[in-house]
């Protein structure tokens, strides 16, 4: 069988579609895919040393930034989620009447309540920092104690929320496969402004020869296909859609 | 390979400029390993003492167990840790998760085997020459361990550097139970794995050559203060 | 010293040591005062049965017992090993150690070790670490730190066998002094000038055994045994 | 604390049932870690006599040294690996990034240090006693080194005991290097940790604890068949 | 043997140990037979001459030459320390240790050793740990291993401390018959029957310094010095 390797997230590796996604491609056109379940930064930096066939990954602008040097041949959408506002039961904060993700951000921010950030500059971190900016708000301005950037993955950012009884700004997907909820749960969803677009971007062969690219094709075509973006669509935790398949034939 | 290069010139920068950040993460490394292996010495060091001049059924057992928590991994002590010292878990009240004394306790964990395993090495070999002295001599036994304890410090050496090796360089407790949290629990190791994650390779290797340094020049402080391997030791 | 640790008494005490019976069974009873001098040719058990008397090795059959508990018994004797061992300390701390260990303080264990180091004749080597002392020095240091605690029962491995004639009559002179005081010695030695200047009575070993005893004078006048004989004869022909 | 429970269970579970992926995992932890081993005991073993039997002007600092390489934080030796490794590095023509070979020797750097400073540490004190003789005997610097890694096997155990329980707890380099991927690069560690990063403790905890406890079945089988601690060997 | 690796000189030799002279400045040549005994009181420095001389010590002024290049003089040379160094191995395994060490197969040398621990005594130990042996045993095979090699100089130091009367009088003759068979023998001993035996002539060892030296039938007769004397008159004392 072929193989290729590709490096991912780790949000989007937590959602678990993976697990499905994988075993399929196998079936369908014999290709073992490896996963190296990263950081956006490292993903992509991966990508760029030539050490990866194809990343996928959820950060427009170091997207673009990628494609312009040359890294990627093309960007390709693939499905979007949307991220999501976690917190305590009790919601000290009271976000979970917000009427927008901005003012539960400020209301986070007004009553000082323990806020758990990435703070490692992945996809999901450059969203929650452009959601503090459109508030009006900077994060290294913060006073006191209770805006804390753990510096980790997502899942260990949200071992440490829940240890913290704090919020977290996090993707859908690794909130409802997330083990150890703890006490919190799911406060606020549903402004556009949350939307999560994933993409894939195959590594550029004219740079690393040694690069599978028939291979990152015949992945890409195949989860643009009517049949995957379906597959995509029908994943679900819990009784709740995860994804939703935005590809756009060719 | 420009990352190698671009790390050195990275190490060399955060150094010269005393880097306000590097500071804070250093000293806070130091601190945490150096209360763990303090920690770590006051038990493992009698403890290895007592392993070698007390003979019991299970002993042989007791000393392969304790080479094999040698290599506890990180990982696994900082889960269970974690969800002792979580608010729902037994020790929650004390709100020590996030905090570097849970850190400590972490690395205290990890340290605690190595240090007395290596002295429980050491000191066997002085038992051996001590042996029917002490025992004609009459020495209760914890006059024994006080006196290979005393005697053997130079060969302890080791053992207590070998674990503070092992606390500077560990992450993966450290960073369950620390959570890596800038400005309160943030050190080097976590640092770098944040660096990382970012994709940031020259700053990551700069701070991992910092890392390195700090840890080469302990030793050497060390060594030349304890003035081990002076012509005149043998 | 309220009661006396002797009579040391041995039952059918034997030493096995990796397989094989090295020592006994024998029996021995061993009390009075003086001095009792233990014979026999290399590897007949000597060592072992000082070490045995002693409490270092323990009996594989048969039983060993002090007048008085272990505890006490084992308080009040000392060893000289046939290799010295001295600690990793200057050689005032290795005198001053069975001291310590009986909870006299620091500054006057120190100061009696300072006495025997000029008794023993290492005089100026109070501060010297004892590991580079001469082979016969620290034979001299061995003796110090078993005779610092008075002790009730002396036990001596070939003690002046790297000492040079002076000092092996310092030294005898030491262990006398000793036995006259009420010391009670046991020691094995291979040169018989000093076998006859100290024995009370000899103990000769041979492969394993007590094989012959009796006040010095007359095994040394005409043993009972044919092996003793060869023994003695052994030593005369040199 | 139900986590611990639920952990100890799911261990059970998973030992009972002999899972599938377990057994594969289990292995490749044990490969990586045995090459891992026996390539650095081929190298830390008679450098450590080396050390013991040569004088040489900056003996003390590479002794510094040495101890402070035992210290080499993982994820530092992981990166600038990866850095060499890499399709755009000087090794990239290799083809080894993100396979266990690639594990195999970010352990030994890692594990090399550890060897090689304790089987010095174990040595000395057997050069002190054969110092002497060997020197008498004529030998030439290699047979005093042989001779030293012969008689003195028993004690060069908790060396590459150590060493073993380093590598086979490690997370920080194999994770860069090997890229945890599913059925080609997953260990035991590296699985723990993404089951850590999925919030899945029980699971998380369970597989640490079959890691530990094949430490523990390795260390006592160890000491077993060497027969350290046996009555007579003092 | 083509050259020999004598005459051995010594030129103004000093060793000075731990800050202080501990031996010299002396001048001494080794050449010819027979046996040099070593003389003097505990502490004297005849351990640290006879280490001087094997090159196990080295000078910190002056200096020690042979009349063939170092790596050439040290193969043909044995030591026998005062207090034995046993390897932890078998007792053939540690005899035959020298053999191996200069390139002979590992059966003849284990061959060979056999041989020497039936000459020493200690047949039967063949496979015995060596660190269980007793004292004088242990010796024994020091002497052993020094000798499987045929050593053109041999040096020992008090090698019959811990011996017995038989088992002197064989390491003697195994000494003497080296010395016959062209040995270079030189001795340190506390043991004046022993020295009176074997001696051609003596060395008297005093403060570090080579204080007399003369054949040792006019040395016994009457020593020049009176420190010598002095000396001899502590032993006879005894
Ligand atoms: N652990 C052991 N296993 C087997 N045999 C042993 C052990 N220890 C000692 N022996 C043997 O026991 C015998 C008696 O030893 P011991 O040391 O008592 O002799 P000794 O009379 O003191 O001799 P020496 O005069 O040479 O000192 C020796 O032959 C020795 O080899
Ligand atoms: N490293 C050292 N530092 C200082 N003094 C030392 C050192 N090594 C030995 N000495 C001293 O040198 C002197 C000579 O020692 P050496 O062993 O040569 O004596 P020796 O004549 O062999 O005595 P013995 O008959 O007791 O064996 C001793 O007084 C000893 O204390
Ligand atoms: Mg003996
Ligand atoms: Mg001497």
């Amino acid at each position: 069988a072929d193989d290729i390797k590709m490096a991912v997230t780790t949000s989007f590796h937590n959602s678990g579609l993976a697990d499905v996604l994988l075993p399929a491609a196998k079936k369908d056109l014999n290709l073992d895919i490896y996963l190296l379940i990263v950081g956006t930064g490292q993903a992509l930096k991966l990508g760029r040393q030539g050490d990866v066939d194809a990343v996928l990954v959820h950060a427009r602008a170091a997207e673009e930034k990628f494609l312009a040097g040359g890294y990627a041949t093309h960007r390709r959408e693939i499905m979007y989620n949307d991220f999501v506002l976690i917190g305590p039961k009790n919601d000290p904060a009271g976000i979970a009447k917000a009427k927008s993700a901005i003012e539960a951000f400020t209301d986070i921010e007004k009553s000082k309540s323990i806020f758990v950030s990435r703070g490692d500059d992945s996809g999901t971190n450059k969203k929650e920092l452009l959601i503090w900016k459109k508030a009006g708000l900077d994060p290294k301005k913060f006073v006191g104690n209770w805006y804390r950037a753990s510096g980790s993955g997502m899942g260990a950012t949200l071992n440490t929320g829940v240890g913290m009884n704090g919020y977290v700004f996090t993707d859908r997907a690794s909130w409802l496969n997330f083990k150890n909820k703890g006490d919190m749960k799911l406060l606020y969803a549903g402004d556009p402004l949350l939307f999560n677009q994933y993409a894939f971007l195959p590594i550029n062969s004219a740079k690393y020869p040694q690069v599978k690219s028939d291979l990152t094709k015949k992945l890409e075509d195949w989860l643009c296909s009517p049949k995957v973006q379906k597959m995509i669509g029908e994943y679900e935790i819990a009784g709740q859609q995860l994804f939703t398949p935005n590809a756009k034939p060719k | 390979m420009n990352d190698l290069s671009a790390g050195v010139m990275a190490a060399f920068g955060l150094i010269f400029n005393l880097d306000h950040n590097l500071v804070e993460i250093s000293l806070r490394s130091l601190a945490v390993t150096f209360s763990a292996i303090a920690i770590a010495s006051l038990i493992g060091l009698p403890f290895g003492a007592w392993l070698a001049v007390t003979r019991f059924r299970y002993r042989r057992v007791t000393i392969a167990i304790l080479n094999a928590l040698m290599g506890l991994p990180p990982v696994v002590v900082g889960l269970v840790l974690y969800v002792l010292l979580s608010r729902s878990g037994p020790f929650g009240v004390l709100n020590l998760l996030f905090t570097p004394t849970a850190m400590i306790i972490a690395q205290t964990i990890l340290i605690l085997p190595i240090v007395a395993s290596l002295a429980h090495q050491a000191l066997r070999e002085l038992w051996f020459q001590y042996h029917d002295l002490l025992i004609s001599i009459n020495t209760s036994k914890w006059q024994r361990m006080g006196a290979l304890l005393l005697d053997g410090r130079r060969s302890l050496l080791t053992a207590v550097l070998t674990g503070f090796g092992r606390g500077i360089g560990e992450i993966g407790a450290i960073m369950i139970v620390g959570g890596n949290i800038d400005h309160l629990t943030r050190v080097l190791t976590t640092a770098i794995a944040l660096e990382v994650s970012k994709g940031n390779f020259p700053l990551a290797i700069g701070l991992g050559i910092v890392l390195i340094l700090l840890a080469i020049l302990i030793n050497i402080a060390i060594h030349i203060l304890s003035r081990t391997e002076r012509e005149g030791t043998w | 010293m309220v009661t006396s640790i002797l009579p040391l008494k041995l039952e059918e005490a034997t030493v096995r040591k990796g397989g094989s019976r090295i020592l006994g069974p024998l029996d021995l009873t061993l009390d009075g005062e003086g001095c009792t001098i233990l014979l026999g040719p290399n590897g007949a058990g000597k060592t072992t049965l000082l070490r045995l008397l002693h409490g270092l090795d323990r009996t594989s059959g048969g039983q060993a017992r002090w007048a008085t508990p272990r505890e006490e018994a084992y308080l009040r004797q000392s060893f000289v090993f046939q290799s010295p061992v001295v600690m990793r300390r200057s050689v005032r701390d290795n005198i001053a150690y069975p001291l310590l260990v009986r909870g006299v303080g620091r500054k006057e264990a120190r100061e009696r070790a300072v006495e025997w180091i000029a008794h023993v004749g290492l005089a100026g080597a109070d501060d010297k670490p004892a590991q580079i002392l001469s082979g016969g020095e620290k034979q001299k240091l061995a003796i110090a730190r078993a005779l610092i605690i008075k002790p009730e029962v002396l036990f001596l491995d070939e003690p002046a066998a790297n000492l040079d004639g002076t000092s092996t009559r310092d030294i005898e002179a030491l262990i006398l002094r000793a036995a006259r005081a009420g010391t009670r010695i046991v020691m094995a030695t291979h040169n018989f000038g000093q076998a006859r200047r100290l024995a009370d009575d000899i103990l000769f070993i041979y492969r394993g055994r007590i094989h012959e005893r009796g006040p010095a004078k007359e095994f040394f006048a005409g043993p009972e045994t044919k092996e003793a004989e060869t023994f003695i004869k052994g030593d005369l022909l040199l």
